[in-house]
């Protein structure tokens, strides 16, 4: 099962996907789902990196695959953890209320 | 003998620094005996070291004494040396001998202020920089003696330093100088880069080598020399200061506001005679210069109240005498008028103070009258002064001295009828303001009971001076009686004899106006304040007339307009900008750094979306730069 | 074998569309896990066998469990699904979507002037792997396993239930507003 | 090894200062006196041992060289001239009088208060030795912190402002000089294939003229910065006005001379063409901080402030004479270093005096002073003097020397320079009128010196007038150094008249 890919198009792929994760990052309120439109654009760069791994034939694009996935688990386990902490201490998961770092 | 040069400045400064250091402590008798002992003293070693050097005059006619070499760099070398020429002696002879004479005085006249000691340490200090001035080899040195009399003048204008009115005058005294200083330093640049020395006797000798003559560049440096001589000599436009001055105690107008420190403008030209002798230009600004003060001051002394300011103003007017003098070159004619000068202007000064002193520090002339016979020996000797100061014919030493300037003010080289009718008008006026200040203050009636009448101590000094005053002139007659002309051989070494105009008039002729002129002043006195004081009275009735007098009582505007000018100008802008402008500068960049920081800390708005807008929007730039490129 | 790759991208685009549009947190995070496994069907495709292992294991399993679980525990549901109805109105995200278009045609810009690159994918083994990540990049693994111990140590602290924690300043103001609070009640 | 113990003798009594500060309050001053005495001590033996013929035959007295970062070429080197060492005696003496007039004036922390003045001291002295670019920048920095501390921690009412403002300035400027010594560094390197941050490797390079002129700006900037050169002076009035008496001597007697010591050590020996290239418009900057700040000393009536301003005029002198570029005028700035240092800090000490017994510094609110007080009458009078040139006194010969070496290079600037003997003088009889003449102002009871303030002012007095008159020592001491200099500027601008006639 000999599959040919454009290298564009996988690039592609994963742009658009990153586009989408943006998009979801700035349009939503709700921290969790910010949340989970970084976790879109990680993958996102998961998979350019392993697309072209996989078109130099090396492993080191599978090997920043695995890191982005150990970062990625840190973060969400952190991230979690604080959106937890907010909701306790704000009732609200609304990250407009959450301004108190202003300058 | 005359190595003991060093000795004759040396005990006035001497007497300053005991008297500085230990003027607390010492008794009251102490400090008069230290004050003026080391007058007297230096005196004597004048005396004796003057003796000396007259008797056995050196072949180039100047001892040279060097101390130390005070600064030497590269080219440039200022050393400590004094020198003693015909000039010198003389110069440090009145110092010295009138010096002593006021210091006797001060003992007696001080005798109740309670700086007694800070007085006579800074007489002696003053002392000691005036003969620093005439005894200095070199320009430099000189300076420093011209500085230093102008602290001392600073310092006793200002000795009654309580009243604000004294500091004002003396610190007016001093900056006013100084203008004229500042100029003075610019020249000696100028002389030493042209000439490669600030020695005089040096500079005396090539100067016709170094300076082409009536070039521009012999005129500036002459000009500029001529600065520091006019502010120092209070002669037109820095005479301001002067009258002011008599804000300090007579015994100081005497000596430093009379006698000496006002004449060091006269010693400087006579001494650089070489410099203006190769300028025209300058020669001619020096007598017009001197003309028009002595009738400026002399109009001005015709109307002060103020005995003090009266003697001022006939100050300036005489040495204005002086620089015509030296303007159209009779050297010696000046250095003899600075003489006699010298004599009777202490003499009045003394003798105005025990006036003063006696009425209870009445200055007013027209609050005093009546001393004749109250105060025999003040009238005596003060009539002496004031014969002398009118030129009066024949008996008084200022008439021999005033003839001379007159009489060279036409026939010498340099000399012009308008300049001697300028001077003989002046002598008209001269002897008109004496006439009027004896009247007012002699004769009449008492307004003012006087108080305790003056000491030994105080009289004695005035006798003597009174003597010099009336016999000082025989010491050189005119050429057509007597032909006596000591004083100027005397001085012929050092000063060049005057070169005269190929065709003279008659000698009686001049002689004879001159003497009408003192009549005629004498008399014009004599009418309008003795005879027939309502005359005066419908004078100053005319509207043109008192605003005249007015003008004139003011000295002519010059304060008025130096305050206008100068002094105004400068407070205001110096009030203005009190909180420095350029503070503005570093202030605004800092107010600006205030801004931008609060302009860039509103998109610190604490909004993740909004920064990730900015994330997004950066990124964009930069992919839009990259396919740009 | 093209076309599977085709559907797997066409799958997981929609259904990342989906993650972040739904207003259901649970939704959403279901739709994210289809993303996700059509993400491995991709990894797996271009030769990535242990990659696409990892993405289904680590990601779709075990961190969107903790999602899961995170939802659960905030009990959110219909109440948030009814406040990011009200927000996500086109006003609000014409502006991000457009912004994000553009980023998009740029990037296809950059991309599409290089010139095509038809290749088939090389397999790499699960072996390569592992030689490469405990040869050259065994510090990079160090590093990544003390990031896993922070992120753990942290989670904990962070996690933990306590007081309302206030900077020692607000704190101050805090007490004084409860003084002034007893006062007036006194 | 000498020079090494003159900075080490402060630095170690800084620290022994600090500790002892913790258990006894007094312990610190004499700590603080017995360490600048001793390095007045040494200074005045290495003077004695360096007879004036042994100066004569070479320019540099001591030297000490030890590698330091070798990897960057930087050592640890310093020599001594003449130059330098007047100026060492000159911080050392003014050390003993600051350690001796914040005697009673500094009651709290004062172990970090004499770590600081130290510390100062310490750096001041390490600039005025220095001969490796690194080096003289780090002790350029030294000096800038306990000054800091000192203006911020002890001064008056408005102290941080002017602290801030005080480190701002210089820092800044610090910077640019920072960034000119590596910009001399790659190039010198880049030529010569030698990296070195030494002085004597450095001046050696050739630099096109361009390049050239944006250097010495940096370096310009910095010295111009710390003299004060006329646009640059604002921060001094602040500083000079909140610092602690001791702060104020200090910084006008010797962190203002570091400046015009870098001209004359860096500056011009380093960029010779440059140099002459600028020397009008810089001379014209000296004037115009001549009048400019007489003119603004006329209006203060805070008296240090006004001190301060007579201070930028004074100054203006020295930048007027660098560029002048003759031996007369140089002679004279060296002078003027001396004796500014102390008229200046002796006004500074008295303004300080007074406002310990009136406890203020409004001109306004004094007057008649002199009753009361007649001897610091009589020697306030003789520092106002000295401030206005009066010959005997030392300013007069720095100023004279100054003015005459001015006139030979531009007779104009000179006219205009010398309007400043006119202002000086309207400015220091204003201080003597409004201080000690004139009505008493206040009724209370003003003692006169004490015998600890005459010491200190008797030193200075003695000093300026011994200066005045016999100021040939101080010249011959510095005359290697001075004509080593105009010898190289000969040979450079001869070397480039060459050049431009080879183009």
């Amino acid at each position: 099962m000999k599959t040919t890919v454009s290298a564009e198009v996988v690039v592609l792929l994963a742009g658009l996907l990153f586009a989408l994760g943006i998009v979801g990052v700035i349009i939503r309120k709700n921290i969790i789902f910010m949340l989970l439109s970084v976790e879109i654009m990680l993958n996102a760069s998961g998979l350019a990196f392993v697309a072209a791994g996989s078109r130099w034939g090396q492993p080191d694009g599978q090997v920043m695959f695995v890191f982005i996935l150990a970062m990625a688990a840190a973060e969400v386990s952190i991230g979690l953890a604080l959106i937890l902490q907010i909701y306790h201490q704000h009732k609200s998961l609304d990250i407009d209320n959450l301004k108190e770092m202003n300058g | 003998m005359d190595k003991y040069l060093w000795l004759i400045p040396a005990l006035p400064l001497g007497g300053f620094l005991i008297l500085a250091l230990a003027g607390k402590q010492l008794s009251r008798s102490s400090v008069a005996i230290v004050g003026a002992g080391s007058i007297c003293l230096s005196a004597l070693v004048t005396f004796v070291v003057g003796g000396a050097f007259l008797a056995g005059m050196p072949a180039n006619a100047v001892y040279t004494q060097t101390l130390w070499t005070w600064f030497e760099v590269g080219a440039f070398s200022a050393k400590i040396t004094l020198s003693l020429d015909v000039l010198s002696l003389l110069f440090i002879f009145v110092i010295t001998f009138i010096g002593a004479l006021i210091h006797i005085y001060s003992t007696a006249f001080m005798e109740a202020d309670r700086d007694y000691a800070r007085f006579f340490a800074s007489m002696n200090l003053f002392v000691f920089s005036m003969l620093v001035l005439v005894l200095a080899d070199n320009l430099l040195l000189m300076y420093l003696g011209w500085e230093g009399v102008g602290l001392c003048s600073y310092l006793l204008i200002g000795f009654w330093y309580e009243q604000q009115a004294n500091g004002n005058a003396a610190r007016k005294a001093f900056t006013v100088t100084r203008i004229g200083d500042a100029a003075m330093a610019i020249g000696l640049f100028m002389v030493f880069q042209q000439a490669g020395t600030l020695v005089m006797s040096d500079i005396g000798a090539n100067a016709s080598t170094i300076w082409q003559p009536n070039s521009t560049v012999v005129t500036v440096t002459a000009l500029l020399l001529l600065a520091g001589g006019l502010g120092k000599s209070a002669q037109l436009p820095l005479q301001t200061w002067l009258p002011d001055a008599m804000a300090g105690p007579s015994p100081v107008s005497a000596l430093i506001h009379a006698a000496t420190m006002v004449t060091a403008g006269v010693y400087l030209v006579a001494r650089m005679h070489a410099i203006f002798a190769l300028s025209e230009t300058a020669r001619l600004v020096i007598a017009v210069i001197g003309a028009a003060t002595l009738l400026l001051a002399g109009l001005t002394a015709l109307t002060q109240y103020d005995i003090k300011r009266v003697l001022a103003y006939s100050t300036i007017s005489q040495i204005g005498y002086m620089f015509l003098a030296l303007g159209v070159g009779a050297w010696t004619a000046a250095i003899f008028h600075f003489m006699v000068h010298a004599f009777f202007k202490a003499l009045l000064f003394l003798a105005a103070g025990t006036i003063i002193e006696s009425l209870h520090h009445e200055h007013n002339m027209f609050k005093m009258g009546g001393l004749k016979d109250k105060m025999p020996v003040v009238f005596w000797t003060f009539l002496a002064g004031a014969l002398s100061l009118a030129a009066v014919p024949l008996i008084s030493a200022g008439f021999y001295s005033k003839d001379q300037i007159l009489w060279y003010s036409w026939t010498a080289n340099g000399g012009s009828p308008v300049l001697w009718m300028v001077a003989l008008s002046g002598a008209l006026i001269t002897a008109a303001y004496t006439t009027r200040m004896m009247i007012l203050t002699f004769w009449g009636e008492a307004h003012t009971p006087v108080g305790h009448l003056p000491g030994r101590r105080i009289t004695m000094p005035l006798i003597v001076l009174a003597v010099f005053s009336i016999f000082a002139g025989f010491v050189e007659l005119p050429h057509n009686f007597g032909h006596f002309t000591l004083f100027s051989d005397l001085l012929h070494p050092v000063l060049p004899e005057t070169v005269m105009r190929a065709e003279i008039p008659s000698e009686w002729l001049f002689q004879l106006l001159a003497a009408l002129a003192t009549l005629g002043g004498v008399f014009l006195g004599y009418h309008y304040y003795y005879q027939q004081p309502a005359r005066l009275e419908s004078l100053r009735r005319n509207a043109m007339l008192a605003s005249l007098h007015r003008f004139w009582f003011l000295g002519w505007g010059f304060d008025a307009l130096y305050d206008r000018l100068l002094v105004k100008p400068f407070i205001f802008i110096s009030k203005i900008n009190k909180s420095d402008v350029t503070d503005r500068l570093y202030t605004g960049i800092a107010a600006a750094t205030g801004e931008m920081y609060k302009l860039l800390s509103r998109t610190q708005s604490g909004s993740l979306r909004w920064y990730i807008m900015g994330l997004v929007v950066g990124a964009i730039l930069i992919l839009g730069i990259q396919i740009m490129l | 074998m093209e076309i599977a790759f085709y559907i797997a991208g066409t799958v997981a685009l929609v259904a990342t569309l989906m993650v972040i549009t739904r207003h259901n947190p649970v939704h959403a995070l279901l739709y994210l896990n289809v993303s996700l496994l059509a993400h491995a069907m991709l990894f797996y495709l271009l030769g990535a066998s242990f990659a696409a292992l990892l993405e289904i294991i680590i990601y779709a399993g075990a961190i969107m469990v903790l999602f899961i679980f995170v939802v659960m525990l905030l009990n959110l549901g219909k109440e948030t699904a009814e406040q990011e109805r009200k927000w996500l109105k086109p006003k609000v995200w014409m502006g991000p979507t457009v912004l994000a278009a553009v980023l998009f045609a740029e990037f296809l810009a950059l991309v599409l002037s290089s010139g095509q690159d038809v290749y088939s994918p090389a397999v790499v083994s699960p072996r390569e792997l592992a030689v490469a990540l405990y040869h050259e990049y065994l510090i990079g693994v160090e590093l990544a396993a003390m990031l896993l111990m922070a992120a753990v140590v942290g989670a904990a602290h962070i996690g933990r239930h306590k007081k309302l924690v206030l900077h020692r300043f607000l704190q101050e103001e805090k007490e004084k507003e409860e003084e002034k609070h007893e006062e007036a009640v006194l | 090894m000498m020079l090494v113990l003159l900075i080490t003798v402060l630095m170690v009594g800084a620290v022994a200062a600090v500790v002892a500060g913790e258990w006894n309050r007094y312990l610190p001053r004499w700590i603080a006196l017995l360490a600048s005495a001793a390095g007045l001590l040494l200074v005045t033996l290495l003077w004695a041992n360096t007879s004036p013929h042994s100066v004569t035959d070479g320019q540099w007295l001591m030297d000490f060289r030890k590698e330091w970062i070798p990897s960057f070429g930087i050592t640890f080197h310093l020599a001594v001239d003449g130059l330098s060492l007047l100026l060492l005696a000159l911080t050392f003496f003014l050390g003993v009088l600051a350690v001796l007039c914040s005697w009673d004036e500094i009651r709290e922390r004062t172990g970090f208060y004499y770590f600081n003045l130290l510390w100062i001291l310490a750096g001041v002295a390490g600039v005025f030795m220095a001969m490796d670019m690194f080096l003289f920048y780090f002790f350029w920095e030294v000096m800038l912190i306990p000054m800091y501390f000192l203006i911020g921690i002890w001064g008056s009412e408005n102290r941080v402002y002017a602290a801030y403002k005080f480190f701002i300035f210089t820092q800044a400027s610090g910077l640019l000089m920072f960034l000119a010594i590596l910009g001399l560094y790659f190039i010198h390197g880049r030529d010569t294939g030698i990296y070195t941050f030494g002085y004597f490797e450095l001046i050696e390079t050739v630099i096109p003229f361009k390049t050239a002129f944006w250097l010495m700006s940096g370096f310009m900037i910095a010295f111009a910065v710390k003299l004060p050169v006329f646009p640059f002076h604002t921060w001094l009035p602040d500083a000079h006005g909140e610092a602690p008496t001791a702060g104020s001597l200090i910084l006008a007697g010797l962190l203002l001379k570091t400046g015009a010591y870098g001209m004359l050590r860096f500056v011009v020996p380093m960029f010779p063409e440059v140099v002459t290239d600028v020397a009008v418009p810089a001379m014209v900057l000296g004037v115009a901080g001549i009048v400019y700040g007489a003119v603004m000393a006329y209006s203060q009536t805070d008296l240090k402030r006004l001190v301060a301003f007579t201070s930028v005029s004074h100054m203006g002198f020295v930048i007027t004479g660098i560029f002048a570029l003759n031996e007369l005028a140089l002679q004279g700035v060296v002078m003027q270093l001396v004796t500014h240092a102390l008229s200046t800090g002796a006004l500074f000490l008295m303004a300080g005096m007074i406002k310990e017994r009136l406890h203020t510094r409004d001109i306004g609110q004094m007057g008649g002073l002199w009753g009361p007080m007649p001897q610091m009458g009589t020697i306030g009078l003789v520092f106002a003097m000295a401030s206005l040139g009066l010959p005997g006194l030392g300013n007069f010969v720095a100023e004279f020397l100054i003015l005459l070496g001015v006139f030979q290079a531009q007779p104009w600037i000179t006219v205009a320079a010398a309007s400043g003997l006119i202002f000086s003088a309207v400015y220091s009889l204003r201080i003597v009128g409004k201080i000690f003449l004139g009505p008493r102002r206040t009724m209370e009871a003003v003692p006169d010196f004490s015998f600890r303030e005459m010491l200190i002012m008797a030193a200075l007095t003695v000093s300026v007038v011994w200066l005045g008159l016999f100021p040939q020592p101080v010249i011959n001491t510095a005359r290697p150094a001075i004509t080593e200099l105009i010898r190289f500027m000969d040979v450079h601008s001869a070397a480039s008249h060459h050049q431009s006639y080879v183009k």
